[in-house]
């Protein structure tokens, strides 16, 4: 049992968090195809040559860059603040049934809220700026988050907790120095679901309300046909996604570089 | 004799479970010196556990009351911790050894004092050279070393400890029990030991103190009048030793 | 002389043939079916009155109506789920720009001074009297790159105020009235009905936008696919036909009319009382669509170029 | 234990805490500290909900919601319970196949809405390929992330009481990352709702998603509201549903579930 440290497990975890390049390869031979199969200027399938072009287009406008700049900046705030907003619900309900049980339809009720029909509410009491599209983001993307960590510190061994209360830790001490420790890789697993997810909505608001940012160059692209531009817009959020996402897992990695090796979450 | 480290008197704990309330333990009278070795035997299911977890405060007595230093025990007393069996759960797995170590003392202590108490600690447990290590990379052995420093670290005047070395393979368990009672003598410290090993409780135990029953009741506190300087060899075969492991296991009921 | 004789007699069971077949076609009439789609808002009541009244059936269509939320989807949809969809000039301009093959068939409400429907609304106390104070304000549109706000863009440019200075964000109609109110945005593009409940809430209309393209200026229309167009004229005839004949009764039977829209739009009965009928109009011509073209191209919304003959089916 | 017993019954504190919500929110309308034209109180919004019901349109679009959720999470599971097992299991699968996927995943679900209505029109189907792409992730990573977390020495268990790898597949590894699926699965679901909400509000006019827009045109905010509500109550039911369901299945894996 002891003495089976891999020499580098640093470093060797780290690589291993790291999806590899070769996983492109499938979504190259589409695009290739793609390419190949369409000749003509569809409006609605255009090939991949005709969505580089549109990028091209789109940055020569001088647009691109703010609207991504404007999107990069709520996603990784909205990130921040859906995470700790999440990790401090989630231990909130995770320690108390009973809390657990006041606030979960409240929660459960907001979770069903779709976008569309909470942002005129969120644009009435907040305005049309970055607040309200913080608000939405981390109302909607936070619940991965919220529900692994609640369902972790469930799951924390008594004896932990019994260790906890026999060293005389206070309330905020039992939290900071064991519970949010012990969970911490479900925190991570539910941070890197949550990730997409605030892409996904930081978009959404900006297709839903044309505030500036990708996402309302990709309904304007839409709404003038520029399919091409649409296209290129969406690859352009898969690989920021993509890199983003990397970048998450070697933060993810280096943290957990201390955890037992079985939990960390692929 | 000086005043008892711990008192029980006629305590008894009552958990309501699934099926309704049930008595697990009930009028439990001990006194607990200081640094002597106090063994609790018992076959599994007389509330050993409870017991533990009552003297630890991590448990209200439903009847009867528990002394520290003459003071009635109302939460985790000062100076009285827990070794736990399962040592795998009780460590901070994200932690260190050191860190581990230090995890009861360096709220309270300057970081110079805690740094020492921690290299002594692991010294005593001859764990110095793994200190930077994470717990998931050591044996259980050492796991449960690693535990056993934490405890110290916090020079406790009593340690209760259940089971620490049930998981543990022969080898490990007899250095481990050499260990306790070498710090025993070095540190005054008081031990609650509890196991279902008759033998281990015999070799350690100043006294033998017998849990029996549903709910379990101290049936025998059995004095063990053995050579303070124990020998894992030697101590193990002498007849006196065999008479109290034959004594012990008659009133256990293994006859 | 034998090729006379031949087309004499073609000629003959020609007129023969036909004398038989159109008075069979006349007595058992074969409908014609054809799939449209409209959006819950007065506008298209001309439609529903046609399919209500019996007038598609009169001129031997058989017209299944769906409803849709988003106008600016629709395009994309012709000829493959609906023969006839709702558009506007941005948005069959920008449709064929970006190579779908798409053509205006019939046209359904026009914005004329005598009858305007859309108005640029701000609040009363908000100082904001002409073009020149909107520069650098926020502006709600129900669409950025729709019909309503490029009129907008093209009135401020038009008055000397760089379109570009102006916020937009979009706002369902309904919500404009609220927003305006809790001062989050500082003008609204607003539609009757809309407008009646935003001037009884107090606020003031600043222009109609649409007015600046022209005196009488086409709004929304029908488009259908180019080459189902081509094939399928008599349809397309028959269409506008019936649509004409649904715009007279509007204006003989106002009342019954305002109950058809009730039965469609669902709206309370005080709204649908107090809803202005627009100026509804079948006839449109390349002319009409040219006009926005070039207000696409004045407020830099437009860089090819598109001839507006080949926007509107003949 | 003593809270086991009190699961089974009617949650009175959550009831409490949705109520007094409520009652703070009848009270700012009422005493004119919300004022807004779309903002009606909650009495109108429970009378708006009445009217729906009474005229049965709320039951026939809460009905068309119901089947697309059930419709499109349906589909999403076995994509992305299929593909997390191949991804978990095969770690040629993960070499060649983890990256696209990756950059499939931020991508966001209602930018395939004009692509599905070019395809299928306003229909279900429109709605189904709305709701299903993004309700796929959350249940594919955590089922990836189950298989990768289960214990190497688990195999090694099967293997020593001789079963066959698909009987260790079976009776070992599946079940040892069923927690991970069902809470990935439960994520998914809410997403469905969510999304089939979306999706009904852009493409597919039907249901409650559908109900919100119409009553919004309509002018009616109190309907409106109320089918919003009826959303936001389905997702409550839905979820202590899926917690029913799973409890009674699998009873190890819900131990631990809010």
């Amino acid at each position: 049992m002891s003495q089976r440290l891999p020499k580098f497990p640093f470093l060797g975890r780290l690589l291993m968090q790291l999806p590899s390049p070769l996983g492109v390869l499938p979504l190259i031979a589409v695009l290739i195809v793609w390419q190949i199969l369409q000749k003509g200027n569809s409006p609605y399938f255009p090939p991949p040559s005709a969505w580089w072009s549109g990028i091209v287009q789109s940055a020569a406008t001088g647009k691109l860059l703010p609207a991504c700049l404007a999107s990069l900046q709520t996603i990784l705030v909205g990130m921040v603040l859906a995470t700790a907003a999440g990790v401090m619900l989630g231990v909130l309900i995770g320690l108390s049934r009973r809390t657990a049980r006041a606030l979960g339809p409240l929660l459960e009720f907001c979770r069903a809220m779709p976008p569309p029909a909470i942002v005129p509410l969120a644009i009435l009491f907040l305005g049309y700026d970055e607040r309200m599209k913080l608000t939405i983001v981390v109302i909607s993307a936070m619940w991965p988050i919220l529900l692994n960590t609640a369902s972790a510190i469930q799951r924390i061994h008594p004896i932990l907790l019994d260790v906890a209360t026999s060293f005389h830790l206070s309330f905020y001490e039992r939290i900071r120095f064991v519970a949010i420790p012990s969970v911490m890789p479900s925190i991570l697993l539910g941070v890197r679901i949550a990730l997409p997810l605030t892409i996904v909505l930081t978009l959404l608001v900006e297709i839903l309300t044309s505030i500036e940012g990708v996402g309302a160059l990709m309904i304007t692209a839409q709404r003038n046909f520029q399919s091409g531009q649409l296209y290129g817009l969406l690859v352009l959020v898969g690989l920021f996604g993509f890199f983003l996402n990397t970048v998450f897992s070697m933060i993810q990695a280096i943290i957990l570089r201390r955890w037992p090796p079985r939990s960390i979450p692929a | 004799m000086s005043d008892p480290v711990f008192e029980c008197r006629s305590a008894s704990v009552t958990l309501s479970l699934s099926g309704g309330a049930r008595p697990i333990i009930s009028d439990i009278n001990l006194d607990i010196q200081q640094a002597e070795f106090l063994s609790i035997v018992g076959p599994s299911g007389t509330g050993k556990t409870t017991l533990l977890r009552m003297l630890g405060g991590l448990l209200h007595p439903t009847s009867g009351e528990v002394r520290v230093n003459g003071a009635i025990l109302t939460g985790p007393p000062e100076g009285v911790v827990i070794v736990f069996q399962d040592y795998a759960n009780a460590l901070l797995q994200w932690r260190t050894v050191a860190a581990n170590v230090a995890f009861g003392i360096e709220r309270k202590l300057p970081a110079k004092e805690c740094t020492d108490r921690v290299n002594a600690a692991l010294d005593l447990v001859g764990l110095s050279r793994r200190a930077e290590d994470y717990p998931w990379q050591l044996s259980g052995g050492m796991q449960q070393r690693v535990q056993i420093a934490r405890a110290l670290a916090l020079r406790p005047a009593v340690m209760l400890m259940d089971e620490p070395f049930a998981a543990l393979d022969a080898m490990t368990k007899a250095g481990l029990q050499d260990e306790l009672l070498r710090l025993r003598d070095q540190t005054r410290t008081s031990f609650v030991f509890i196991t279902h090993d008759i033998e281990e409780a015999v070799y350690l135990g100043d006294r033998v103190a017998v849990l029996k029953g549903s709910p379990g009741r101290i049936e025998d506190i059995v004095k063990i009048e053995l050579p303070s300087l124990r020998d894992q060899i030697s101590t193990r075969q002498m007849p006196e030793f065999l008479a109290y492991r034959y004594g012990l296991h008659k009133a256990i009921g293994h006859g | 002389m034998k090729f006379r004789f031949w087309a004499l007699i073609t000629a003959g069971l020609g007129i023969a043939l036909s004398a038989i077949v159109v008075p069979v076609r006349a007595q058992a009439p074969k409908l014609v079916t054809v799939r449209a789609a409209y959006i819950p808002v007065v506008t298209w009541l001309p439609a529903w009155v046609a399919k209500e009244k019996g007038f598609f059936t009169k001129h031997g269509l058989d017209v299944s109506l769906t409803v849709a939320q988003n106008l600016s989807l629709l395009p994309g949809t012709v000829g493959r789920q609906f023969e006839f969809v709702p558009s506007t000039a941005t948005d069959l301009i920008k449709a064929v720009a970006g190579g779908l093959d798409v053509v205006a068939v019939s046209g359904e409400v026009f914005e004329t001074e005598d009858n305007a429907s859309t108005y640029v609304m701000v609040r009363k106390d908000s100082g904001i009297k002409s073009a020149k104070d909107l520069a650098g304000k926020l502006i709600a549109t129900p669409t950025t790159g729709g019909v309503i706000h490029v009129a907008t863009l093209y009135w401020l440019k038009k008055n000397g105020v760089d379109p570009a200075s102006i916020r937009a964000v979009e706002v369902p109609f309904p919500n404009m009235a609220d927003q305006l109110k809790a001062k989050r945005v500082d003008a609204v593009e607003s539609l009757e009905p809309f407008v009646g409940a935003l001037k009884a809430a107090g606020n003031v209309q600043l222009t109609a936008p649409l007015l600046s393209a022209g005196k009488e200026v086409v709004f929304p229309f029908w488009i259908s696919s180019g080459e189902w167009a081509k094939g399928n004229k008599s349809t397309i005839t028959a269409w506008k036909a019936s649509l004409d004949d649904a715009m007279a009764f509007i204006k003989q039977n106002p009342d019954e009319a305002r109950q058809i829209l009730a039965q469609y739009t669902k709206l309370p009965e005080a709204v649908v009382k107090a809803t202005p009928f627009p100026t509804y109009r079948t006839a449109i011509t390349a002319k009409d669509i040219e006009v926005w073209a070039n207000v696409l191209r004045e407020v830099g919304q437009l860089t090819t170029t598109v001839d507006p003959q080949k926007l509107v089916a003949h | 234990m003593a809270d086991q017993a009190r699961r089974s019954g009617i949650n009175w504190a959550g009831l409490a805490v949705l109520l007094a919500l409520l009652v703070v929110w009848e009270a700012s309308v009422r005493f004119g500290l919300i004022a807004f034209e779309f903002v009606p109180a909650p009495s109108s919004i429970a009378a708006g909900a009445i009217r729906l019901s009474r005229e049965g349109i709320l039951f026939t679009d809460l009905l068309h919601t119901l089947m697309s959720i059930a419709m499109g999470w349906g589909i999403a599971m076995v994509i992305g319970i299929s593909i997390g097992l191949l991804l978990g299991f095969s770690s040629i699968a993960r070499k060649f196949g983890l990256a696209s996927v990756e950059i499939l995943r931020p991508m966001p679900g209602i930018a395939f809405a004009p692509l599905g209505l070019l395809l299928f029109g306003f229909s279900l189907q429109t709605e189904l390929v709305v709701t299903v792409l993004p309700t796929i992730w959350p249940v594919m990573i955590n089922t990836m992330g189950g298989v990768a977390n289960i214990h190497p020495r688990l195999t090694d268990v099967g293997q020593t009481l001789r079963l066959s790898p698909t009987e260790i597949v079976r009776h070992l590894l599946l079940p040892a990352a069923l927690p991970s699926i069902i809470v990935g699965a439960r994520i998914s679901l809410s997403l469905a709702l969510v999304m089939a909400i979306v999706a009904e509000i852009v493409g597919n006019p039907a249901g409650l998603g559908y109900g919100i827009v119409r009553e919004q045109q309509a002018m009616n905010p109190d309907l409106m509201f109320a089918y919003i509500a009826v959303v936001g109550i389905l997702g409550i039911v839905l979820n202590a549903g899926v917690l029913a369901v799973t409890t009674v299945l699998w009873p190890a894996s819900t131990r631990s579930m809010a």
